[in-house]
């Protein structure tokens, strides 16, 4: 086995969790690029769908947007974004939604909206765009992102998307239907949600990492399951998939111009 | 009737001061020719509607015309945060904006019934998200028949829609190609709607009958702008320039440098520009 | 996934007595194999749901098959009323039948909103209508922005679809062109969808990027029954048969006619038949 | 002036009313009879909208049914049903609806739903279709019938579109904001709401018609305006263009199987 990034198994990591059954609402990033090396490894039949209208697309290099040309051409349809928030998203047809998050709480909850108060913000985020809806209406969802203490906190600036709320039943209690977060992959490791308390639990480290370097980049006390396991290190398949597709990437978005 | 004007005539009769205006585009065809040629006539006091607020929003922001943003997701795509923006919400710099804040979801569906009539839109949204608390624009319905509590939002009615699209023909049909985004719906939704095109064509014969296509008499004014939605692109004629989005991060990041930018590349030049700037993508 | 049936299987399958069912077709694309197929396997006590009952229902009407009707409006198109429907509300022959009656926009919002997973529509519609007061399931909702009273109907969400279509590829993806009516939003309404098409194609390479396709994980059963649609009609592939429809007129008004007839047309034969319908239209 | 039938008289009565700037949805029958010929005779920019999605259609012949082939090869672009329904019609685009009816009252009231009670009906009519909501989000109403006394009546059997209601600012009463009904053409007048009332008044009798031969065919007691005039005969290019469609229209769907 070849070196690998954190970077690099967070996103392997990822796309193993991916079958060809699933039905994925495919953000840009990380996401994209576990959704991608997923379709081009194991889950050849795998239905992506990017919130600008996209649906079953095949895209050769990574996009930088959500909604280059890439995605459109190779598509199987491509309809209007209100058709894609009604139809398909609300109307319960996506299986798998991936979040990212400014800031993550223990239960799966998300903050891309402010840092600071809402009214008078430190740091002014991008927002929840597709999140909110996207994190009641898929069956479940998957989180990537990379651990810092800023990031993984004990409690959000805001409440962008709901996750398992305070957890146990939290979400039944709401009305919804869906599972919510069932998924955390970061940079040092993979989390399940506890079965009773939905906090987010250690399942698997990933190749180096220790329990400790995972709770110094955690803003809370971290559970780690009974039954830790190593993540399985990336194969030469998903890691040269990966490589290749970023590679392939670059020289598309590199230069201006196409050059 | 569909006047085929300039750009400059077509934004001089279409967008007041203190509109409501939305210059739509979901990544795709982003009427960027548009947006700057209303900075050149220096509107003021705009409210501006967009799911995704990026860099044609952050300048128009930047330049001071803007008082309110209705939006769901304020990034420049791909790359980072709206520099622009953020110094007009943290600072007040070049003056306050006041914020609308949705989610997607619940933007498209405001879309979808300003096109559709309605006074609001009904969706299945915000459920235990934090929006609710800070948008009192953002309520509830109960569904007569099941109890359950649906959200609602206003419908958009902007005084006016201007989105780019890749032909009109000579009667102003508008044909719209690839990802169509809310661009149907935003100017059925508007009073007034203004078209920027990569080209001008006899007829749409031979077309597959369900393509997009906007009659002419729900549009008020067709422009022929090649190039327009630069840096954003247009399907079947050039590529996305994702170095210029990289180098919006930079020159937003200044107030000086954005200042010298606006003037070398939007407030010194006209709309013939955009046809070079796309060459070669 | 998909499957790849004999309409025979696909019905059987996918129809079960009791079942709430929608054929659907707006003038275009009517699924008359299928419904006929449904008519051999003697389905019992259905509920069935279109915005135009035409011929195929009351075909099933009049074969006893039905207990209930959702429609919007129960024409011969072009040609009159429908007489075994007629006969069935009438008459009570050969047994009674419930009917729910809407307005085709009531309709079609309700196809949309089972589409979109909403336990309702809401639409500006029924005012100073009739109908509100013959049916319970309209009702109405308050804008929370404007106090405007807006109706409000139950989504659509038939057990089964069954909708004709041009083409399928071999993964199953579905192609509807022309006329697509509400077809799309049935089949994403429905728990079960089963699509006849005219043609299997290899894939889908080369298409428009916005035509009306429908994924085959949104599909349980494709079936290949070339003029499926006949004596309704397949755009690209044949034409209305007028003449059949003037006859049906004669056929349905005469109860020993219409048996004579049903034994011979449909009893008797099978979906192969369908292909000979359409030469020459 | 060549002869001409009272049937032939009504659907260019209607055809006149019509101009270059409205936007029409279209029914079966008359109402696309006289609609065609405007687009062929003084209207060539009219636009024709069916209810099966088809904007913008130039038919050259007549369409049997509602969604005919000839209306989706013919139109500028054709849509779904639903979009039909929310954007064009109800989004308050369609400058002017024609209804017909089974029994239509004074005010433009219309029932195509019933003759006899509602649940014991002595015939079951088509129903409503379109009709209840054309009635109230097209800009205005033109109605074509054949006048007969079970027709025009004085007390509809069921209200399936509203017209005027009970006359007078009914339709505001109710938040309608469309004009409703503005024009009657039967085959044997063409009738006009009063301004104040908006009851139907006869405006004008076809060539050789009585006004006893208008009050023998209708239910309720006939207003004739004070300045009652006789329709204009049809000329030479509107009879011509009527007879061509009509020619053209029984050659296509004549025979079985396109003979």
């Amino acid at each position: 086995m070849t070196d690998f990034t954190p970077n690099e198994m967070m996103t392997i990591a990822a796309a193993r969790a991916l079958s060809n059954d699933d039905v994925c609402f495919v953000g840009i990033g990380a996401p994209s690029a576990a959704c991608n090396v997923a379709r081009l490894t194991h889950a050849p039949d795998i239905t992506l769908i990017y919130e600008s209208g996209t649906i079953g697309t095949r895209p050769s290099v990574l996009p930088l947007s959500i909604g280059d040309g890439e995605l459109c051409e190779t598509a199987l349809t491509t309809v209007s974004v209100p058709e894609m928030f009604r139809y398909w998203l609300q109307g319960g047809r996506i299986t798998l939604g991936f979040l990212g998050a400014a800031q993550l709480d223990r239960f799966g909850n998300i903050n891309t909206t402010v840092i600071g108060d809402y009214f008078k913000p430190k740091v002014r985020l991008p927002g929840g765009g597709g999140a909110p809806e996207i994190a009641t209406s898929c069956g479940k969802i998957f989180i990537t992102m990379k651990q810092a203490v800023r990031g993984l906190v004990e409690k959000l600036d805001f409440y962008t998307s709901f996750g398992h709320g305070d957890g146990g039943d939290h979400r039944r209690r709401l009305g919804i239907r869906t599972a919510g977060p069932a998924l955390l992959i970061t940079d040092l490791a993979v989390w399940e949600p506890d079965p009773e308390t939905k906090e987010f639990t250690v399942v698997s480290l990933h190749r180096g990492v220790t329990r400790q370097m995972v709770q110094d980049t955690c803003g809370w006390t971290v559970r780690f399951s009974d039954r830790l396991e190593e993540t399985p290190q990336p194969s030469e398949l998903e890691l040269g998939t990966l490589r290749d597709l970023q590679r392939r990437t670059e020289l598309a978005h590199g230069g201006r111009k196409g050059n | 009737m569909t006047k085929f004007q300039s750009l400059r005539e077509a934004v001089a009769e279409n967008l007041h001061d203190g509109d409501t205006a939305a210059f739509e585009g979901f990544t795709h065809l982003i009427p960027h020719a548009a947006a700057h040629e209303a900075i050149r006539q220096g509107r003021k006091d705009l409210t501006l509607i967009r799911m995704t607020p990026d860099v044609i929003y952050d300048q128009m922001i930047g330049m001071g015309m803007v008082k309110k943003v209705i939006f769901s997701y304020a990034g420049n795509p791909g790359v980072g945060l709206l520099r622009r923006m953020r110094d007009a919400i943290e600072n007040a710099f070049p003056r306050g904006l006041e914020t609308v804040e949705h989610s997607h979801a619940a933007m498209a569906n405001a879309y979808e019934a300003g096109a559709s009539g309605l006074p609001c839109a009904v969706l299945r949204g915000y459920v235990g998200a934090g929006l609710k608390a800070v948008n009192p624009d953002i309520r509830s319905v109960a569904c007569p028949f099941t109890g359950e509590e649906l959200a609602a939002v206003p419908a958009h009615r902007p005084d006016v829609a201007f989105i780019h699209a890749q032909k009109a023909n000579r009667k102003g049909d508008v044909l719209i190609e690839g990802i169509v985004g809310v661009q149907k719906e935003v100017v059925l939704a508007a009073r007034r709607a203004v078209v920027t095109v990569e080209e001008i064509v006899d007829d749409f014969e031979g077309l597959h009958p369900n393509l997009c296509v906007l009659p002419h008499w729900t549009v008020k004014s067709v422009v022929h702008v090649p190039g327009g939605a630069h840096p954003s692109y247009a399907y079947g004629y050039y590529a996305r320039d994702n170095a210029a989005y990289l180098e919006w991060d930079k020159v937003s990041a200044d107030r000086a440098l954005f200042a010298e930018w606006m003037k070398t590349n939007v407030l010194g030049v006209g709309p013939d520009v955009f046809a070079a700037r796309v060459k070669g993508l």
